[in-house]
């Protein structure tokens, strides 16, 4: 497997340097994460080659160097598409030259055109704008086509869907998924919102003072409770599953987890392809007892693995089923109610209209139940 | 102290002149040089000079609008070949600047020269016209031009003289702007012997 | 290398016209400058011509039409002479107000164009905090502007210092009051005195060398910079 | 009541024209909520006269007229603070010349220091620091602080909260929140986020293509299933409770609503206190009977009041607790299931641990249980 | 009004040498000024400083060095002769030298203050997109700096067309081949025929203001303007 490289040496204001020695998956999506001035952005620029890490960084995208101690490429050889967090459109283009711009120095691979990027990012009706005349949202979207038609070797993300209302930055997700797998271009997407980036990233990075706080798959990160992130309130589980059955009367889909069955809603996708899954720790309660009267359709049969406290009145489970995991959040009340001790066998309530499934491979529709 | 105008070819030779004035009077001469023409424009609009030494007799007779007591003749000018010899006004490979015939009399006096027929020969030649007869020098100098009619006085040493009756004559007058018992003094030196010495060594012919 | 009196009087004059002249420029040019960013159309285009008129005319035969209106029958003249008691013609404001006129192109059309590229969003965000445009401009405009007020500035100043056309025309070249140094350079080279003007030209040209460097120099303060 | 009163007829590119007439409460927060591109950034600018509407339009605040026919306050005199969606810092000053930028023009109101907006936002570190230097999350901390410095009379927010982390974004809200209440200052907020919405606004503004798509309380339009908030995914309820109990042994806090108890993590406020709560609707979950071996803490009897169809699968209740009201969203499946009707009493399972709480009234930290 | 042949002959060199400098103008000035703009430091300052250096010289001394440099026994001289055949003193190309020499600081400091104000975030943009420092040049940093070049390309053309004491000094006003318009309107002041003058003036004035005028008129697009 080709792998990104990068060890970089980078100091910026103040005493604030950026200093990374990671390898990162070259093909799918790597989410960075970490609080604001944690040297993101910075990040992003060196990869970039807009700014000049030390002489001894080493940057490498599968077998190409794009900069070591011999070589530096000029940003202008390196291939990178970049969505920039404040949009840089070019203000004496209008949006259609904006994008003719980058498609006269496409490089070779892919080859839509700009009809079918404006399609995908509904800029139809804007392209004989001037950037200047549109809202936030609009030049944001115009900015994701611009790097996407540039054809680039990877594509970077700093905060690309900040300014997207709910509809279009679920619609961006999936159109970036679907480019990711088919297209396979890496991608690095930095991001402030671990929904967003439990949705489309496989992959993560998780930095801090410009140092890497830890790495690693999403899932496997996700689930454990040492990485920081179930420490978030919004901390979620993935859950690899395959799909199983559809319930054309309900509406309703049903998915293999290890064995146990978890419905969502309808997917367009046929019996047997693969899907993730994504469940927040505070959607997740444990009871003693399968309940049976309840409008919870998602009950599994879990074991208590790892019991790790959040503040002063909150406990997140790491809970065991088969080979994956579930987090749960709960009070120390109610495990003190339950008298929940490690090894347990307990079941775990998941409402199912709180799943968020991501693909794991192009195309299903992302429709939540 | 006297403001005195003059044009910008008689300006070295005053200045010499106001030199000896200044050592044997005191009085301090301040002189404003430029071309003829704009001084002549000038003094229309109120420049404050008391005397204007002119380089021709048409603008200082303008200036007085007949008035003849208040114009006199100082000089006249005389012309000089410069880098070569007379005949080579007849070679048309040999470039030569005067002065502009439009605006400067020495200009005129040596286009009436160039157009001799003995000089028909290099009619088709190149005539840089300098501004006026400092810039024709220059020009010469520089050694962008072969030949240069100048005015005798500011020729280098080894010019060729060229004859009076070649051209109309170039006299010289200068225009009493603001009369005063101060000016007389001074013109009356302009017009004593030893002046008037001075003026011819210079390269001027004395006046008629 | 020493200089003469009349040399001394000569720069100490230039350098006056040319700190009053592009002092004046500053003032007056900054205002229009302002004013045109902010107009379009054929009333603030027709100013903006007006502005780089001066600069089609040969200096001297400006310098002639400033001439006839500066003179002492003229109503201009006139009323100059009523409030300052003497002639405006040939007097070294004459030399300030040609200078000014001749000089407005360079310094009116850098500023313009600095001014017309502060980003509105800028002066949006001024306003908002309560900024009036008065303030906005100070505040905002003007420091954002500073390269070219530089650019404006050093070109006032030396087309001042070089020009000689106009300041001939309605100075008179006389010792003391209008004679500057670009005119007793040109009065060098007209009498033939070329080692006096060689002389002259070398100490402008390592003067103004050297005081441009200077102004050029300044770095921007920044360390840290972002390549590509 | 004291109004901001808008009658703002604005066009902008193509056949985009804003069109609002309404009234919104001269105090609190008010967000303004619209997908991209329905005219947000409009209004707002509108507001603070940076765009100039038609002729007849009115916009008051207060008895301030700031625009009608016959006025139309310029820019400077109408004492609106604006943080930009991009921040809009002066490049050619430092954090703290910004900062000192807005202070000597500063209005009345108002008298905290920049040492004050500095400790509140942590820009300590950043005074002498160039804009240009700084992250994108660090610029718009700036922002926001020089708007406040401004003492304006009324505040405007367009999305100021994009490139915040989670931490930074928790703290920015609840600072807002307290100088509303305590300054006294209106808010007009701009979001995408509806969480972000429902925790800082009291009162709603729903925009949609330059239109008022529907306005009023947060509290009613929340619960209300016609109003277009229920139909989002994140949709939630809020309930307003007292603080009745504080449990120490657990770090818990039980509050009163409608006589029933809910309990949250520890609140630091004296008990009686008001306290607001959102309670998203995918973690409602419904039972016939109340289950007793379960980690969920709050279990409330409530009546199904009205039930509305989201998608193909699923339904949104919502459900009358005493006078207040909650959603719930659950499966039509489930719903089948438990049979159940308009007007049957159930059980309402709220995961305790969801329970997002914004003080009515200043002060509270915001800890999440 | 009717115009002599000489004076069509004037007007016809003025305009070509206008054109001519301008054009060369701006293919020096550009690049120069682009490196001007992304340089810092002691050389680019001193070269700076030299580009506007012609301004502080008198025209007609500027003209007397330059002479003495294009004169046929200097090396430049020597050079361009034994290149073209013939002399370069006193020939339109000359005209043309001495022209942009003098012309020089009007366009490039125009058009290095708009170059050194393009984002560098716009320029960063254009290099992750595949553009080349070149590339970036003609595509975002030109037709952004549009207005500039229109300032610059202005001041150096109506520079050009006003300015004599340069072109007198090395054209040596030879009718048909280096007597521009500025030359001749300067010969009608100087020998006092003001009738003449005043009509060629006229004549340059309004010529002029008209072209200005719609150099400055073209509108920019945005019908919808942002206020404050
Ligand atoms: N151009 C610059 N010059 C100097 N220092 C900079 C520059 N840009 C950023 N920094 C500093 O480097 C550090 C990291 O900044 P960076 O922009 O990489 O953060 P980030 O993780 O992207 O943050 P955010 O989420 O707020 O965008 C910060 O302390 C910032 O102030
Ligand atoms: N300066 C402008 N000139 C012309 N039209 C504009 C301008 N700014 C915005 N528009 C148009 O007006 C409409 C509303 O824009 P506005 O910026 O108010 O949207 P918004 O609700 O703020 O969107 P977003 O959430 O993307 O920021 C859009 O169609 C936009 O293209
Ligand atoms: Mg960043
Ligand atoms: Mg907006």
């Amino acid at each position: 497997m080709s792998a990104i490289e990068l060890n970089i040496d980078c100091s910026g204001a103040q005493n604030f340097s950026l200093r990374v020695d990671c390898k990162l998956p070259a093909q799918g999506v790597t989410a960075i994460y970490g609080p604001s001035g944690s040297g993101k952005t910075t990040l992003l620029d060196c990869i970039a080659g807009l700014r000049a890490p030390g002489a001894d960084s080493l940057i490498r995208i599968g077998n190409q160097v794009l900069s070591d101690q011999n070589v530096q490429l000029a940003p202008w050889r390196r291939e990178v598409g970049y969505v920039f967090s404040k949009a840089r459109l070019f203000s004496h283009l209008s949006v259609q030259g904006n994008l003719r711009y980058a498609l006269q120095r496409r490089r070779t691979r892919g080859n839509f055109t700009i009809d079918d990027v404006s399609r995908w990012l509904q800029l139809d009706t804007l392209m004989e704008r001037s950037p200047d005349s549109l809202s936030a949202g609009q030049q944001q979207r115009v900015a994701i086509a611009r790097a996407l038609l540039s054809a680039p070797q990877i594509l970077l993300l700093d905060e690309p869907f900040t300014n997207l209302d709910g509809v279009a930055r679920k619609q961006c997700i999936q159109l970036l998924q679907q480019l990711s797998s088919e297209l396979d271009i890496p991608m690095l997407f930095v991001s402030h919102d671990i929904e967003e980036v439990s949705e489309l990233a496989d992959y993560l990075l998780l930095l801090e003072e410009g140092r890497v706080r830890s790495q690693g798959p999403l899932i496997e990160l996700c689930s454990r409770l040492d990485s920081g992130l179930a420490q978030e309130e919004r901390a979620a589980a993935i859950l690899c599953a395959g799909i199983s059955r559809h319930d054309e009367e309900y509406g309703l889909s049903e998915l293999d987890v290890e064995g146990e069955t978890i419905t969502v809603a309808a997917l367009q996708r046929p019996v047997g392809s693969a899907q993730r899954l994504r469940i927040p720790a505070r959607d997740v309660s444990i009871c003693r007892q399968r309940p049976t009267d309840s409008s919870i359709l998602n009950i599994l049969p879990v074991t208590v693995q790892e019991m790790s406290a959040i503040g002063p009145s909150s406990l997140t489970l790491r809970l065991a089923l088969g080979t994956q995991y579930l987090l749960a959040r709960i009070t120390r009340k109610s495990a003190a109610n339950l008298d929940l001790q490690v090894g347990d066998t307990v079941y775990a309530q998941i409402k199912s209209v709180a799943l968020v499934s991501a693909p794991a491979d192009g195309n299903a529709p992302v429709e939540n139940l | 102290t006297l403001r005195v105008a003059v044009a910008a070819n008689f300006k070295p030779t005053l200045e010499n002149i106001n030199r000896h004035y200044r050592a044997q009077t005191g009085i301090v001469v301040l002189l404003s040089s430029a071309s003829t023409g704009v001084l002549t424009t000038q003094l229309q609009h109120g420049a404050p000079f008391d005397i204007f030494f002119a380089a021709d007799a048409q603008q200082p007779a303008l200036l007085a609008t007949g008035n003849k007591s208040r114009t006199f003749c100082y000089a006249v000018g005389k012309l000089a070949l410069a880098g070569g010899s007379i005949d080579d006004l007849a070679d048309a490979s040999r470039s030569l600047a005067i002065a502009n015939p439009v605006t400067a009399p020495y200009g005129r006096a040596a286009l009436e020269v160039v157009s001799r027929k003995a000089f028909s020969a290099a009619s088709k030649r190149k005539l840089v016209r300098a501004n006026n007869a400092a810039q024709a020098y220059q020009f010469w100098y520089s050694g962008a031009v072969d030949l240069a009619l100048l005015p005798r006085a500011l020729a280098p040493d080894d010019a060729v003289a060229i004859p009076v009756q070649w051209h109309a004559p170039i006299e010289q007058h200068a225009y009493i702007a603001r009369p005063s018992p101060a000016v007389t003094r001074y013109l009356n030196w302009v017009r004593s012997d030893t002046v008037r010495s001075l003026i011819i060594e210079a390269g001027y012919e004395s006046c008629p | 290398m020493s200089l003469s009196d009349a040399e001394l009087n000569a720069i100490y004059l230039t350098l006056l016209l040319a700190s009053v002249t592009t002092a004046i420029l500053l003032l007056v040019g900054t205002p229009l400058a302002w004013w045109l960013s902010r107009r379009r159309g054929s009333v603030a285009a027709l100013v903006e011509a007006s502005v780089a008129l001066p600069l089609i005319l040969p200096p001297t035969v400006l310098g002639f039409y400033l001439l006839l209106m500066f003179a002492p029958d003229t109503p201009l003249g006139r009323a100059w002479e009523s409030l300052t008691g003497a002639p405006l013609a040939f007097s070294f404001s004459a030399l300030v107000i040609g200078s000014v006129i001749y000089s407005l192109p360079f310094v009116v059309q850098p500023l313009q164009t600095a001014f017309s590229r502060v980003p509105a969003g800028t002066l949006q965000a001024a306003a908002t905090l309560g900024a009036t445009p008065r303030d906005q401009f100070f505040s905002i405009v003007l420091p954002m502007s500073s390269r070219s007020f530089t650019t404006a500035a050093s070109l006032g100043f030396a087309h001042t210092v070089g020009e000689f056309g106009v300041v001939l025309m309605i100075g008179g070249n006389i010792p003391g009051e209008t004679q500057v140094l670009s005119i007793a350079l040109y009065d060098f080279v007209e009498s033939l005195q070329f080692a006096e003007a060689h002389r002259l030209s070398a100490m402008l040209i390592v003067f103004s060398l050297a005081l441009l460097f200077f102004l050029y120099r300044r770095e921007d303060a920044s360390a840290w910079r972002v390549s590509a």
